[in-house]
């Protein structure tokens, strides 16, 4: 383990053959705010250990108020932790008086849940902003900022002020401004959370690409379960200030083992039932009716022809209900909520055949 | 070039006789330049710093209290000009009709509230401390028979208040232009000597220049009294 | 109205004009800094120096105590030391500077304090220095709250130099106070009167149009 | 059509018996921002015509900056147009007085993209103040907010103030102010666009219980499609400042006319390919290779076992490689990706047999 | 220092205490509506009315640039109205209160400029009033500003009323004139000005306590 020794934020960090090794680890971390008249202390975080690899995309997704925010501003001091360690490049950011912050803190971008964009600066100012705490000169700064805006598409509204911006146009002004000095840590607390799916995904891969071309480590909060699956590589998902689950993403996506994530989960697997469907469910079988069966596919054998071969080999119609198959961190992965006759013994050979075929299956229940 | 005299002196009758001695000093190749201070502090601080040359606003008395005070090296050079005092009303025909307990306007400024205090002292009013000097202050009163009550505000507020209390003291530089003839409406008058008459002060060391003499010459002059007498219907009396 | 007075008013009114831009010129010059340190040197603030903060703060409160007449003649020492005399309009500056700076101060302080934390906190994410902060947020931000606030310091300015004719200082409010008030020539009172409210409707109107045009927080629609 | 004359928002809005006549009705509205120093006018709005039938949920949709804030403000008053009628309730809200709107805007309760929480109140008493404002007793509104307040999960953070919550919990404190008078109409700018999959699914809940219930007409513009999927009936999509398309959620969502639409829908159909197939993708066929094709199910026949029956028939082996089949509006629909042996002429027999079903056939490329 | 000195200050003190009391109070309850008004009847505003707001304005800017002096002597006949006398601490109060009055709204009127427009709306939104908008949204949000600007003008006013002495006030600032400046008493003067900077202190410290306490928008970790 590193010492929490000073160590300056500079080209080790964007060595693309760095080992994997924890660039941001949070040790023991835990966060109270102190009581007030007549309110209790809240917990905000407790216990938390986390590493952030170098070079990775780590989520961090967990319930409102489950304390994300709170975990991402112990990053760069903006809070400072009741107890434990949050070591970033082997510095105890703790520990650090606020001026020796202030170095850290020049390669850490933060994009902030509110946006906290000055109002008295235009589009572009507030962009050059942190160029300009930098240091950067007036052409330094034109040069670095007009790509940014072509690039979160607000060339246009390059000389507006904030006020008269819409919501999502404010959060790509935040994002251009995190992105704007090439930070090495980049800090996001929904930032796509006031964007629409085209707008996020042209983020996403903005994100992607300064990740993989620059190394740049991205410690995303989210709520959005899309944006984990497109660009993380870790999740962590707290719950009541406790890192209750963390782990690569396809695991944890595909076999959560925390009920709060399986929960976020039904969003994107499509685990939900219809509730037409859900209504005519009974938990008998209904003679001559058919069994609801969600098959789930847990990524190996996506590539298999599973439903026609089952159809082949045991005779079986399969009707597929609802459900959903994608590509999660590559692989492909999903369930399937399927009908198919419901009487023995041919409802038990189709379920041999499928967990045969290393898939998942569970009768919901059946349906006239 | 012509000789700069500075003199200081505070608004109103003291400044503007020295208005008309301006021209008057101007023919002897003397550029009297007036500065005037709505304060009676300044202009002896500043005349004993060097920044005047003159004043012109005081009395003896007062003169010699900052001098004892404030350690000032500054000494009068000529008597100039003398504001009687006056006791008016509007709700009396004279002091004896002002009841008990009535209420009487004083000057808040220790020269001019002292004095007033004197004047009701030497009307038989009231009774100071012995040996109170020139500038006694309502604390100094030792016996007040008619318990009247003594209300203190600045001099130049004095005729503005006859509304409001049974008798104001007024100086008659105040009272001329508040429409207050000292010789038709005033109910009590100073006795017009006294030790009351202004002076102009300047620095001891200076007290021999010529200019002193020029100054002290024009302000003296036939043409400064008539102005005087013209301008202020006797309401300024001079002292030569 | 005799040519005389006019005259009169007219060098009176240069007079308010310079003592009032000098003292309101340097009174910001100081009350500004002096203005955001105290807004930011409490425990946990941006320039945390609570001791200094204390101090500062009873020297503001102490200058702004004292009667501006006191006041005057406490400070005629350094008064000459500045203006090399105590007394004329250019040495009134010094004492309305000095009454102006406390004031100015406060009135900075208030408007820095109604700065988002928000913001503060972004700067210190991109890793801004207090000065930096000062410079490019907290100022910003509250300038149209310190333009109401300098203008109200004018305004309180020009009363203030109505009471610099106990040094002898000229400009309009003594011409006032001697003519009109001490002299009974109600039509010179009147005169000055409305040329004071001209000045003071003048500042005040730039005073908002500026403040107006800096607030980039309304949505104009 | 009504005649623009003030009728009181009263108890005809809750007469589930109404027919579906609209209650808002824009009528070729149009809205500029005044062109600034250096800055051109902003035509945020241009020829909007659009009704929302009393009773229903609308959603609006569209990218960021399309003027969906700026629409849903002009029901209630907060931008006046620049042209054209803005109907509610048959009163032209845009030709009434400042007063004349209170009575209006009493009876409509709006949730802000910005949250807009007073900070100087608790949360208890910000979702009270429109029952201030509507003159409630104190009793009356502990007996309307308390409640609320459990519905949003906030009971425990009723004493604190707007600066000590989360970001989700702050756009909950807004969502229950926006309840808490009851309202006709319920206008909601990114209602949950701070929240996690959960609590948005309950929030949802909430807003779909006060429409059944109460009959409470609800504008709600999002940016999330499973929210408009789960919720409303209708849907609008803006685009530049104008309405390019709108109707009913299934059709909308089944057969988007604009690509706007369809480039939003690919985030919830799963439409896109995934990163990986594409990449392996070529135009033509090749030997003993698959092919890549997408089957298009739009409801009417995805209750039919498709795939089963294609594999019977034709004996083609069936691959999915990625898809989602939902229920919108009740109704199954969705796509699979599917590849299958690439060579003629099963491919065309097996094409001709999928659109003989109804469903959708494209050949997206080959495989190797 | 004699024991009469030591009553004299103790007199003065009460008067300024209930000079100042009585003007800032009476000057809040007229300058904080007043205040409002000035913030909010600009065209297009909440109480749209740009004649009455220019008039209002006026009449401020005319009581503001009026030389404190000068307004005393101005307002006498109402002076007496109000107090029955013209002179006197009670008389002293109404040419306070006066001068008071349109300097806190100015104040007042700042701090209402500060608040989120948002809030407003939001307000709007509720089918609020303009003046329930007023009581619910803008004094509150604003109260920690309003409160700074009155300590402020509390303080300012403990200046001006040391030039009451001119119709006979009293209080501290003239005690400390007359005694300490005019007689030369460098005692009473010293003793005045520690008064009054501990009146001072007391004031602007309880003004920053309680405008911190009202302020909840700061995160406090
Ligand atoms: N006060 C204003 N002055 C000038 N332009 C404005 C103003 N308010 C909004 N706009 C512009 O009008 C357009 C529509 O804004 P609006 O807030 O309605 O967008 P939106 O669809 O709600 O976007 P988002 O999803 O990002 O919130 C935007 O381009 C915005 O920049
Ligand atoms: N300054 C504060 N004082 C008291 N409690 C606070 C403070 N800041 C945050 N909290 C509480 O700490 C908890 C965690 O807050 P945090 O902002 O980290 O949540 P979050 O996970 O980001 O939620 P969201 O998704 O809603 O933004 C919440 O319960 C919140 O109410
Ligand atoms: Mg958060
Ligand atoms: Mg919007």
């Amino acid at each position: 383990m590193n010492a929490p020794v000073r160590v300056a934020l500079g080209d080790p960090l964007i060595n693309p053959t760095a080992t994997r090794e924890a660039l941001i680890r949070f040790e023991n971390v835990s966060k109270r705010f102190a009581a007030r008249r007549g309110q209790a202390e809240v917990r905000a975080l407790e216990g938390i250990d986390l590493a952030i690899p170098k070079g990775a995309i780590v989520g961090v997704i967990g319930r409102s108020g489950a304390g994300k925010s709170t975990l991402i501003r112990l990053v760069n001091g903006l809070e400072r932790p009741s107890g434990g360690a949050v070591v970033v490049d082997g510095v105890d950011v703790a520990a650090l008086s606020e001026k020796g912050l202030r170095g850290v803190r020049g390669a850490i971008g933060m994009i902030f849940q509110h946006f906290n964009l000055l109002s008295s600066r235009t589009v572009f100012d507030n962009v050059g902003l942190p160029l300009e705490i930098a240091g950067a000169s007036r052409d330094d700064i034109r040069r670095a900022v007009e790509p940014l805006l072509e690039l979160v598409g607000l060339s246009e509204k390059r000389d507006r002020y904030p006020a008269e911006l819409s919501g999502g146009q404010k959060q790509r002004v935040g994002i251009a401004r995190a992105l704007a000095t090439n930070p090495k840590v980049l800090l996001c607390d929904e930032a796509t959370s006031a964007l629409d799916p085209e707008t996020t995904s042209s983020i996403l891969q903005l994100l992607k690409r300064v990740n993989a071309e620059l190394g740049v480590t991205i410690l995303l909060i989210t709520h959005e379960m899309p944006v984990i699956k497109e660009i993380c590589d870790r999740v962590a998902v707290l719950e009541g200030g406790r890192v209750v689950e963390e782990g690569d993403v396809f695991d944890v996506l595909t076999r959560p083992r925390h009920p709060t994530t399986a929960s976020f989960l039904s969003s994107v697997t499509g685990i939900d039932l219809p509730a037409d469907v859900t209504a005519a469910l009974r938990p008998e079988a209904v003679a001559g009716g058919q069994a609801v069966v969600r098959v789930t596919f847990t990524g190996e054998n996506a590539t298999t022809p599973v439903i026609s071969r089952l159809t082949t080999t045991l005779g079986i119609d399969f009707n597929i209900l609802a459900g959903r198959i994608e590509r999660i961190a590559g692989r492909p992965f999903g369930s399937l909520v399927v009908s198919l006759p419901g009487e023995e013994p041919g409802l038990s050979a189709a379920l041999a055949a499928l967990s045969q075929l290393g898939l998942g299956a569970e009768v919901l229940g059946h349906v006239a | 070039a012509d000789q700069v005299v500075r003199i200081g002196a505070t608004p109103g009758p003291h400044a503007q006789i020295l208005e008309a001695v301006k021209p008057v000093l101007a023919k002897k190749g003397i550029d009297l330049r007036i500065q005037e201070f709505s304060d009676y502090v300044v202009p002896n601080q500043a005349l004993d710093a060097g920044e005047l040359d003159a004043n012109s606003f005081q009395h003896q008395p007062y003169l010699d209290n900052q001098v004892k005070d404030r350690g000032y090296k500054l000494v009068s050079v000529a008597t100039t000009v003398n504001f009687p005092m006056g006791i008016y009303s509007k709700k009396h025909k004279s002091f004896d009709q002002v009841p008990n307990g009535g209420t009487v306007a004083i000057q808040n400024d220790p020269t001019n509230g002292g004095r007033t205090l004197l004047l009701l002292q030497d009307k038989g009013v009231i009774k100071l401390k012995a040996d109170v000097g020139f500038k006694p202050t309502v604390l100094d009163i030792v016996e007040n028979p008619r318990k009247l009550k003594f209300i203190e505000i600045d001099a130049a507020q004095a005729p503005r208040t006859l509304d409001d209390v049974d008798a104001a003291a007024v100086n008659t530089n105040y009272a001329e232009p508040a429409g207050l003839s000292p010789q038709k409406d005033a109910i009590l008058l100073e006795e017009p000597k006294g030790p009351y008459v202004n002076v102009i002060a300047v620095r001891a060391a200076d007290k021999d220049k010529p200019w002193v003499k020029d100054l002290v010459e024009a302000y003296r002059s036939p043409e400064t009294k008539a102005f005087i007498e013209q301008k202020f219907k006797g309401a300024v009396l001079t002292s030569w | 109205m005799s040519p005389e007075i006019i005259r009169l008013v007219w060098l009176a009114t240069l007079d308010t004009l310079s003592m009032v831009a000098v003292a309101a010129l340097i009174g910001t010059a100081i009350g500004l800094p002096l203005g955001v340190f105290l807004a930011t040197s409490r425990k946990g603030e941006l320039f945390a120096a609570p001791a200094v903060n204390g101090v500062l703060g009873l020297v503001v409160n102490a200058t702004r105590s004292t009667p501006f007449i006191i006041l005057v003649v406490a400070i005629i020492p350094f008064t000459r030391l500045i203006a090399g005399s105590s007394i004329g309009t250019a040495a009134a500056i010094v004492p309305l500077t000095v009454a102006a700076t406390p004031f100015i101060a406060r009135i900075v302080e208030g408007a820095i304090r109604e700065v988002d934390q928000g913001l503060v906190e972004a700067a210190r994410a991109m890793g801004a220095s207090p000065l930096q902060i000062v410079r490019k947020v907290l100022i910003p931000e509250a300038l149209p709250g310190v333009v109401l606030g300098l203008t109200l310091a004018v305004v309180s300015l020009i009363g203030y130099s109505a009471m610099v004719g106990a040094v002898g200082g000229g400009g309009l409010g003594d011409l006032g106070i001697r003519y009109g008030y001490q002299r009974f020539m109600p039509e010179v009172m009147a005169t000055v009167v409305v040329v004071l409210i001209v000045l003071v409707q003048a500042v005040q109107s730039l005073g908002d149009i500026l403040a107006r045009r800096l607030n980039k927080r309304l949505r104009q629609s």
